[in-house]
C-alpha cells in the first residue's frame, strides 16, 4: 500500500493508534530500521542507550530538515539537487551579515530563511516557467547558489554565534529535548498533517501522479509546483540556522552533498522518485535508517572506506526490501 | 601594453573551501597587489584532473609563473612537468610531487609541527589520560604527517591511553562533531581529542559540550585557522598549531617572481608551525603569521 | 499431415466444415491477486475468419488477449497454434510466431516518428543499417490505405487521439500477423476512418489472415465478424456462428438480463439559458466563430468527424486550453477563464476523452480519483475528513455502478470503469454546465445505458450538458440539439426533429 | 525537431553532409555553444588559437567519454550517478594490482576495464531484476564503488606509469591527435553510428518512451537496459585509463561528482531526462560547452567563485533555449 492512498489506510482511521497512522505506508522501511537497531545493539554495546539515542536525533535534524523540503519535492514528482547549496547560502548570510554590515543578528536570521526561499522561488520559476526538468534548474541553483555562499565573504568561514543562539541546538531542556530538536519535530509533523489532512497537501500527490489530470482537475499546478520548491528552499534555510548554531560557525563548504543524501532518505522511506509516492513518516523513517547506520558504525568503529560500501548496501536493500513489500 | 607593465602569475588552488588555502590565496593576492602584480585563480575542488586541466589553461595564458597548490590525496607531478616542458618556473605550496619536484617547495614541516602538539599535549595532561583522535581524509599528505609526528611524541608519553581513532571524509567540521559524539558515547571517559584539523577540533570540542561530561576535555587542532584561533582564544581548544599562511603566501609570491626573474632558490622553504595557546593567540587573530 | 487434419476433425464433436483452424485456447484461467478473471474459457479461430469477442468492461477480453499475445501468462490452459502446442514466453515471442496485438490502451512512442513507431522493435535494415527509405515508404503507405494523408515524419506526440489510434492500427497492419488481434481498435476512430480499416480486414481476410476483434459497438460487430463469442465475469457464456445476432440477444447475453432500451427518455428543456458562447476562437487555429447557447435542462451535442476541433473547443470552453477571442456566458455573467480552476469554481467541468493522459490518475486508488476536484468539499476550510472521503468513495462507486473498491488503484480497473470514476468525480460537483468529451468511449452497453440514464438525469435536474461524440447514434439518441462542425466550423445547429445521420454527415463532410 | 527524430532528418538524408547529420537535433546547444566561443574570442586573445582548441578537446576527453555511456542511460530513461566512482575504482585497480601484487600492467589494464564493466552489470541487474530506481541503484554502486577505491590502498594514490602509457594522453601524434583523444572521437563516432542506424541503437530509444510499449513490440528490454549500464560502466573504465594516463597516477578521490557533469552535459545537449531523446551528437556538443566554459573562464581569469554562478547559469540558458527551439 502506498502511502499515497490516503483513503484505502483511512478506513480504518479510527480503530488505529496515531503511531500506525503516523507510520502508514512507511512500514517497509521501518522494518529495515528495527533490524539495524538490532544489529548494533548486538555489536556494540553502548548503541541502545537514551543517551545514543538523543545523539543520533540530534545528529539527523539538519538531514531532517532538508529531507522534508524534499518529500514535498519528490512528490510532485520532481527533484531538488539545490539543497545543500542553499543551506550553504543562508548560513553565510546568517553570518556575514552581522559580521560585515552590522546587521542585526535576529534580522540576518529572518533574512537567511527569505535567501532560502528566494532560492526555492528561482527553481520554482525555473521548473515552471523556463520549463526546465527539475534536475537542470535545481542544478543550476545548486552552483549559483553554492558560488554566492562563497563570495559573501571570499571563501572564509564566520565564527562566533550569540550565546542563546548555539545553546539552541546545545542545550538539552527538559534533559532531553533541544530547541532544534524540537523545532525538527514540530516541523515534521506540520508536514504530516498538511500533506495527509489538507486539500493542497493531498493536491501534491495528484501533481506527481499526472500534473494533466491535476490542472484539468482544477488544481493550481504551477503555482503549487512554485511553492513546493519555495517550502524546500525556505526548509534549507531553517536547517542553515540549526547547522549554525551547532557548530557555532558558518561556512561556505556547508551542506555539500547533502542533497543526495536527502533524496535518499526520501527514497528509502518508500517515495517514488516519479512522483506521487511517499510521505513524512516515511521520510523520518528513512532519515532515522541514515542517521542510525552511520552512528552504528562509528560506534562500532568501522573505518570510513568500509562505512562507504556498508551504507551504499543498506540503501540497495531497503529500497528492494520496501519495493517486494508493496507487491 | 598593460599586461606588459603587470607580469601575471597563476595560482591553482587546491579547494577554497578549505580554510587553510584560502588564507594562503588571500596573503598571495594581498602581496601581489602591493608589487603591483595580477594573480589569476583557479580553484580545483580537491580533484587533480580539474587541476591538469585549469594549469595547462594558465599555461595557455602566458602566465610568468605558476604557485601550486596540489590537489587530491598527494601531489600529482603532470602540472609541474608541464609549465616546466613549457618553460614556466613553479612553486609548489603545501604538498610537493615526488616525482617531478617543482623548482622551490614551500610548506609548514608537518612532523615536527605534529610532534611538538604532541609534546604540549602530554605536558599539560600531566603525562597522563584516554586520548581519542578525529583523522583527516585518510591517505592524504597531511593526515600522514600528521599522524607520523603525533604518534612519534606519544611514543615518549606512555600514560596517554590512546582508545579511538576515527577518520572523517571532509576534514569538516561537521563530521568532527558526530564523530566525536559518537566516540564519547562508546568511551565517555575520555580526556583528550586531537582534531587533525581545526574544524574537526571544534566539531569534538562541540561535542562535548554537549555531552555534559562529569570531567574536563582537553580539545587540540591544526592548521590555526580563524575560527581555531578564536576557539583558542576562548578556551574552547587548548591548543592548535598555526600553520603561518600569511607568511606562506607572501613567500610564495615573492618566490614565483624571483624565478620568474631567472633566479634560483632553494628546493625546499620549510616553515614552522607554532604552537599556539592562550597565552599568544591574541596577535594571531590580529594579524595572521 | 493430412492425416493428422483428419484425425483432428474426426475427434471434433460437432463437425464442421470450413478453413482449418489457426488458434485454439482451451480452458484458459487467470486470476489477479486471487480474484479470478477468467475461468476455463475456450477459444477458436480459424484462418480468414474475424472472431469477435464482446462483453461487458471487466468481463476478460483483454486479459483473453494479452494471454494470446504474450503479454501475460496464463494460470491455467492450453494453446494451439497452427498444429503446434503454444506458449509464448513474451510478446516478441508471439510476434514471431505470427500473432498481434493492438492494446486497449493505444500506447505509442510520443518523441519517435510515425514511421519509427509503426516499425519499433522490427525496423527494416539493409546493408547492416536501417532502411529508412523503406520504412518511410510503407509506413505511408499503409497510412494513406488508412486515411491518414501526414508525413511519416511527423513525431507521434502531435497527434491527436484519433490519429495515434490509426498509427497503432498502421503497426499492426504491417506486422503481416496471421492472427491480428484488435482490442477496441476504433474507440476513438469516427465513421470515415472505421470504414477504410474494415476495408482493410475484408482484403486481408480474403488474403487468409485471422483476427479477433474486441468492440463495444454493436453495429459494427455485425458488419465485421464472421463469428460472435461472449463473455460474462470471465466465462464464455454464449458462442454465435454468424455474427447477424439480434442486438436483444446479444445485450441480453452480455448483460444477463433484458435491456430494454439504450436511449432514455430526455425531458424537453427549460427556456432559460445557462451557457452561451459568442465568436469563440482557439488560439492555436483549431477553430474560430463558435457561438451558441445550452439552455437548463438541455442535451447539446457536437457531431464532426475527427479532427473538427470539437476536443478543442470544448477544452476551451472549460478553460484548459487559451481563446484568442469571443466570451463564454455563464447564467448571463462573462466568464474570465484562466484555467480550468476558474472554470470549475464557476460551474464548467469537462469529462476528458483521454482518459489516461487526462481524466484518472492511474497510480492513485480509486476513492482519491473521485475526491480530485471534490477536495473543497470533503472537509472544512481546506482540511480533508477522511471519513467523508470513504464516504464519498463508496457512495459515488455505488452511483455510477462502478466495479471497483474505493481502495483499488484505478490501474487496475477496466477501461470502461476508469470512465465511470472520471465522471462520478464531476457529477458530484452538481455543475452547471457538464461536458462529456466521447463519454463512452471504450465503455459496455449495460454501462452505457447506464451513463445515458445519468446524463439524462443531469439534465433533467437543469444542468446544461454539452456531448461531444463520435459516435452519431449516441448524439442523435441524447441530444436536444446538434452541432456540426466540420474543419474548426460552425456548419450548423440541427433540432432532435432535423437531426439523423443524412443531414448531420451532410454538415459535416460539407 | 529533436535527435530522435532521424526519420525527419533522413528524408533529405543524401543531400545533407555529414556534419549537418552528426548534429541532427543538436542546433540548439549548437547555437550555444557557438556564442561562447564568441564572447570567449572576444575577451581573451588567447582563447581563439588551435592550441588552446587542442587544449579543451585534451580536458573534456574522460568528461566526454562518460558522457557517451550516460548517453544511452538517460536515453533509456534511467540515471547513471555512478560513473564518477566507477572511474576511481578502475583508476585504484589499474594503480594498485602492479603495485602491490605484481601484476603485469597489461593484464590490469584489461582488469580495471572489467572492473568498470562489473560495477555497470551490477547497476543493470540492480534496476532489472530488483527493480530499484536508477536513481537509487546508482547510488548504491556510487557509494560503494568509491568505498572500494578507497580499500584497495587505503586511501592512497599511486604514482608512476610506463612510460608508453602517460604517452598516450600527453603525446600529440601529427602535430594534434593524442592517443586518447583518438579514443574518444572513434567512441564517439562509433556511438553515434550506434544510436542512429543500428537497430538495438533505435530500440534504446523506444525503451525510453515507454518501456512497455517496447516490450510488446518484442524489445527485449531487460537484457537491454543491462547492457546500457554494463557499456557505461565499460566506457567509465576507459575514462579511467585516459585520467590515469593524463595524471601519470590513481587516486582514489578521482571523478568527484563527475556524475553531475556528465549528465548536465547530456541534458544540455538536448537529451530528456525522461528518457526517449538525445544523441551522441548532442551530448558531445554538450560535453563542448561544459568544457570552453571553465576553460574560457580561466583564460580570462574570473574568480572561481564568480564562475560558478557563471557556470548555473549558462546551464539553465543552454537548456532553455533549446526548450523553445523545439517547440
Ligand atoms: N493487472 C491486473 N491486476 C489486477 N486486476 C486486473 C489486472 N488486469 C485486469 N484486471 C481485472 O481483470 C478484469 C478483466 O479485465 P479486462 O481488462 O480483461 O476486461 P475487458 O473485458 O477487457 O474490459 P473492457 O471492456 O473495459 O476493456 C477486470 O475486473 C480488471 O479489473
Ligand atoms: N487525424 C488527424 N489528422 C490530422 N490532423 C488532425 C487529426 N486529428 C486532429 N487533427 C488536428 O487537430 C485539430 C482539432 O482536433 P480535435 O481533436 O480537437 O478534433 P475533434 O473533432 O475533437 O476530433 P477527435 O475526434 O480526434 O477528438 C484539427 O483541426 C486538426 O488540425
Ligand atoms: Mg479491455
Ligand atoms: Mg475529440
Amino acid at each position: 500500500m502506498s502511502s499515497s492512498t490516503f483513503v484505502a489506510s483511512a478506513g480504518s482511521d479510527s480503530r488505529r493508534s496515531i503511531w500506525a497512522r503516523l507510520l502508514t505506508g512507511s512500514q517497509g522501511p521501518l522494518i529495515g530500521l528495527i533490524i539495524l537497531c538490532i544489529v548494533f545493539s548486538v555489536t556494540s554495546d553502548v548503541f541502545l542507550s537514551a543517551r545514543n539515542f538523543l545523539n543520533v536525533i540530534d545528529q539527523i535534524t539538519v538531514l531532517g530538515i532538508l529531507a522534508l523540503g524534499m518529500t514535498g519535492v519528490i512528490i510532485i514528482g520532481g527533484i531538488d539537487l539545490s539543497v545543500g547549496s542553499i543551506l550553504a547560502l543562508s548560513c553565510m548570510v546568517l553570518g556575514w551579515l552581522p559580521q560585515d554590515y552590522g546587521v542585526p543578528f535576529g534580522v540576518s536570521l529572518i533574512l537567511a530563511i527569505i535567501a532560502g526561499g528566494a532560492c526555492g522561488l528561482v527553481n520554482g520559476l525555473l521548473v515552471t516557467r523556463a520549463k526546465l526538468p527539475p534536475f537542470i534548474a535545481t542544478l543550476t541553483v545548486m552552483s549559483v547558489a553554492r558560488g554566492l555562499a562563497n563570495l559573501t565573504t571570499g571563501g572564509e568561514q564566520v565564527v562566533g554565534y550569540p550565546d542563546w543562539f548555539t545553546r539552541l541546538a546545545t542545550v538539552r531542556y527538559l534533559g532531553f529535548l533541544s530547541a532544534t530538536v524540537a523545532m525538527f519535530i514540530v516541523l515534521a509533523f506540520a508536514g504530516w498533517i498538511f500533506l495527509r489532512y489538507r486539500g493542497t497537501g493531498r493536491s501534491l500527490y495528484a501533481i506527481g501522479g499526472n500534473p494533466e489530470v491535476a490542472r484539468l482537475a482544477g488544481i493550481k499546478v504551477l503555482r503549487l509546483t512554485v511553492w513546493v520548491y519555495v517550502a524546500s528552499g525556505v526548509l534549507a534555510g531553517l536547517a542553515a540556522l540549526v547547522l549554525s548554531s551547532r557548530l557555532d560557525s558558518s561556512q561556505p563548504s556547508a551542506g555539500l552533498g547533502y542533497e543526495l543524501d536527502a533524496i535518499a532518505a526520501v527514497v528509502i522511506g518508500g517515495a517514488s522518485l516519479s512522483g506521487g509516492i511517499g510521505g513524512i513518516g516515511g521520510t523520518v523513517v528513512g532519515v532515522l535508517i541514515i542517521g542510525v547506520l552511520h552512528n552504528g558504525l562509528n560506534l562500532v568503529g568501522v573505518s570510513p572506506f568500509i562505512q562507504q560500501v556498508i551504507i551504499g548496501c543498506v540503501i540497495a536493500v531497503a529500497v528492494t526490501i520496501d519495493k517486494f513489500r508493496r507487491q | 601594453s598593460a599586461r606588459a607593465a603587470e607580469p601575471t602569475v597563476g595560482l591553482a588552488v587546491a579547494n577554497l573551501q578549505a580554510d587553510f588555502f584560502n588564507q594562503i590565496k588571500q596573503s598571495v593576492e594581498a602581496e601581489a597587489a602591493t608589487k603591483g602584480v595580477k594573480v589569476i585563480v583557479v580553484d580545483a575542488h580537491g580533484d587533480s584532473a580539474t587541476q591538469v586541466n585549469q594549469i595547462q589553461d594558465l599555461i595557455t595564458r602566458g602566465v610568468k609563473a605558476i604557485i601550486y597548490i596540489p590537489a587530491g590525496a598527494t601531489a600529482a607531478g603532470v602540472p609541474v612537468r608541464a609549465a616546466q616542458a613549457a618553460h614556466i618556473p613553479v612553486v609548489a605550496v603545501d604538498r610537493n610531487a615526488p616525482d617531478a619536484p617543482a623548482d622551490t617547495f614551500i610548506a609548514t614541516d608537518s612532523v615536527a609541527a605534529a610532534h611538538t602538539l604532541g609534546d604540549y599535549v602530554c605536558k599539560i595532561a600531566g603525562g597522563k589520560g584516554t586520548l581519542a583522535i578525529i583523522q583527516g581524509q585518510l591517505g592524504t599528505t597531511p593526515e600522514v604527517d600528521r599522524n607520523k609526528g603525533f604518534e612519534a611524541a606519544m611514543a615518549s608519553c606512555p600514560g596517554i591511553k590512546q582508545v579511538a581513532k576515527q577518520a572523517s571524509q571532509e576534514w569538516s567540521q561537521n563530521e568532527g562533531f558526530t564523530i566525536a559524539q559518537d566516540m564519547l558515547q562508546r568511551h565517555p571517559d575520555i580526556t583528550i581529542f586531537f582534531g587533525r584539523a581545526d574544524a574537526l577540533a571544534l566539531g569534538a570540542a562541540q561535542a562535548t559540550k554537549v555531552a555534559n561530561l562529569d570531567h574536563p576535555v582537553l580539545v587540540v587542532g591544526f592548521d590555526g585557522d580563524k575560527a581555531g584561533l578564536k576557539a583558542v582564544q576562548s578556551g574552547t581548544l587548548a591548543a592548535t598549531m598555526t600553520q603561518k599562511t600569511q607568511a606562506m603566501g607572501r613567500l610564495a609570491l615573492d618566490s614565483a617572481l624571483d624565478l620568474a626573474a631567472g633566479k634560483t632558490l632553494p628546493k625546499e622553504q620549510l616553515q614552522t608551525a607554532v604552537l599556539t595557546t592562550k597565552d599568544n593567540v591574541t596577535p594571531y587573530i590580529a594579524q595572521h603569521p | 499431415m493430412c492425416a493428422l487434419m483428419a484425425d483432428q476433425s474426426l475427434s471434433r464433436p460437432r463437425r464442421m466444415e470450413g478453413p482449418p483452424v489457426r488458434l485454439s485456447v482451451t480452458g484458459a484461467r487467470k486470476a489477479f491477486s486471487g480474484t479470478p478473471v477468467l475461468n476455463d474459457v475456450d477459444l477458436t479461430v480459424r484462418e480468414g475468419e474475424v472472431v469477435a469477442l464482446l462483453g461487458e468492461n471487466g468481463a476478460g477480453k483483454s486479459t483473453l488477449s494479452s494471454i494470446i499475445a504474450g503479454v501475460i501468462e496464463a494460470d491455467a490452459g492450453s494453446m494451439v497454434w497452427e498444429g503446434q502446442s503454444y506458449t509464448p514466453a513474451s510478446p516478441g515471442d508471439a510476434i514471431s510466431h505470427g500473432i498481434g496485438l493492438i492494446h486497449q490502451e493505444m500506447r505509442l512512442l510520443p518523441d519517435l516518428t510515425i514511421a519509427e513507431n509503426v516499425f519499433v522493435g522490427r525496423l527494416p535494415m539493409a546493408g547492416g543499417r536501417i532502411d529508412r527509405e523503406q520504412m518511410r515508404q510503407r509506413a505511408s503507405e499503409q497510412l494513406r490505405r488508412l486515411g491518414l494523408e501526414i508525413s511519416p515524419d511527423t513525431l507521434v506526440r502531435s497527434l491527436r487521439v484519433a490519429a495515434q489510434q490509426q498509427v497503432e492500427i498502421a503497426k499492426a497492419l504491417t506486422l503481416k500477423a496471421r492472427l491480428l488481434i484488435l482490442d477496441e481498435p476504433t474507440a476513438a476512430l469516427g465513421r470515415d476512418e472505421t470504414d477504410r480499416l474494415f476495408a482493410q480486414i475484408g482484403q486481408l481476410k480474403q488474403e487468409g489472415f485471422s483476427f479477433i476483434y474486441i468492440s463495444h459497438r454493436l453495429e459494427e460487430i455485425a458488419r465485421i465478424a464472421d463469428r460472435i463469442v461472449v463473455l460474462r465475469d470471465g466465462n464464455k457464456v454464449a458462442e454465435h456462428s454468424t455474427a447477424q445476432v439480434p442486438v436483444d440477444q446479444l445485450l441480453r447475453d452480455m448483460v444477463g438480463r433484458n435491456i430494454d432500451r439504450l436511449f432514455p427518455h430526455v425531458e424537453a428543456p427549460r427556456p432559460r439559458e445557462v451557457l452561451r458562447v459568442d465568436g469563440l476562437r482557439s488560439a492555436e487555429g483549431a477553430f474560430a466563430d463558435i457561438s451558441f447557447a445550452v439552455h437548463e435542462g438541455e442535451i447539446f451535442g457536437i457531431a464532426g468527424i475527427v479532427g473538427a476541433g470539437r476536443t478543442e473547443l470544448v477544452r476551451s470552453i472549460a478553460g484548459a486550453d487559451l481563446l484568442s477571442a469571443g466570451t463564454v456566458t455563464l447564467d448571463g455573467k462573462a466568464l474570465r477563464l484562466t484555467g480550468p480552476d476558474t472554470a470549475i469554481h464557476a460551474g464548467i467541468v469537462l469529462v476528458p476523452e483521454d482518459r489516461k493522459g487526462q481524466g484518472i490518475l492511474l497510480e492513485h486508488t480509486v476513492a482519491d480519483n473521485l475526491a480530485l476536484g471534490n477536495m473543497d468539499r470533503l472537509g472544512k476550510r481546506g482540511w480533508l475528513d477522511p471519513a467523508k472521503v470513504r464516504e464519498f468513495g463508496q457512495r459515488m462507486i455505488g452511483r455510477l455502478g462502478i466495479k471497483g473498491r474505493p481502495g483499488q488503484q484505478a490501474r487496475y480497473l477496466s477501461g470502461g470503469n476508469q470512465q465511470k470514476v472520471v465522471i462520478a468525480r464531476w457529477v458530484a460537483r452538481a455543475p452547471k454546465v457538464i461536458i462529456l468529451d466521447e463519454p463512452t468511449r471504450g465503455i459496455d452497453v449495460g454501462a452505457r445505458a447506464a451513463i445515458y440514464e445519468v446524463i439524462a438525469e443531469l439534465a433533467k435536474s437543469g444542468m446544461a450538458v454539452v456531448v461531444v461524440s463520435s459516435d452519431l447514434e449516441e448524439v442523435l439518441g441524447l441530444a436536444h440539439r446538434v452541432m456540426v462542425l466540420a474543419r474548426g466550423r460552425q456548419m450548423g445547429v440541427l433540432d432532435r426533429a432535423q437531426a439523423n445521420n443524412v443531414a448531420v454527415m451532410a454538415l459535416a463532410t460539407g
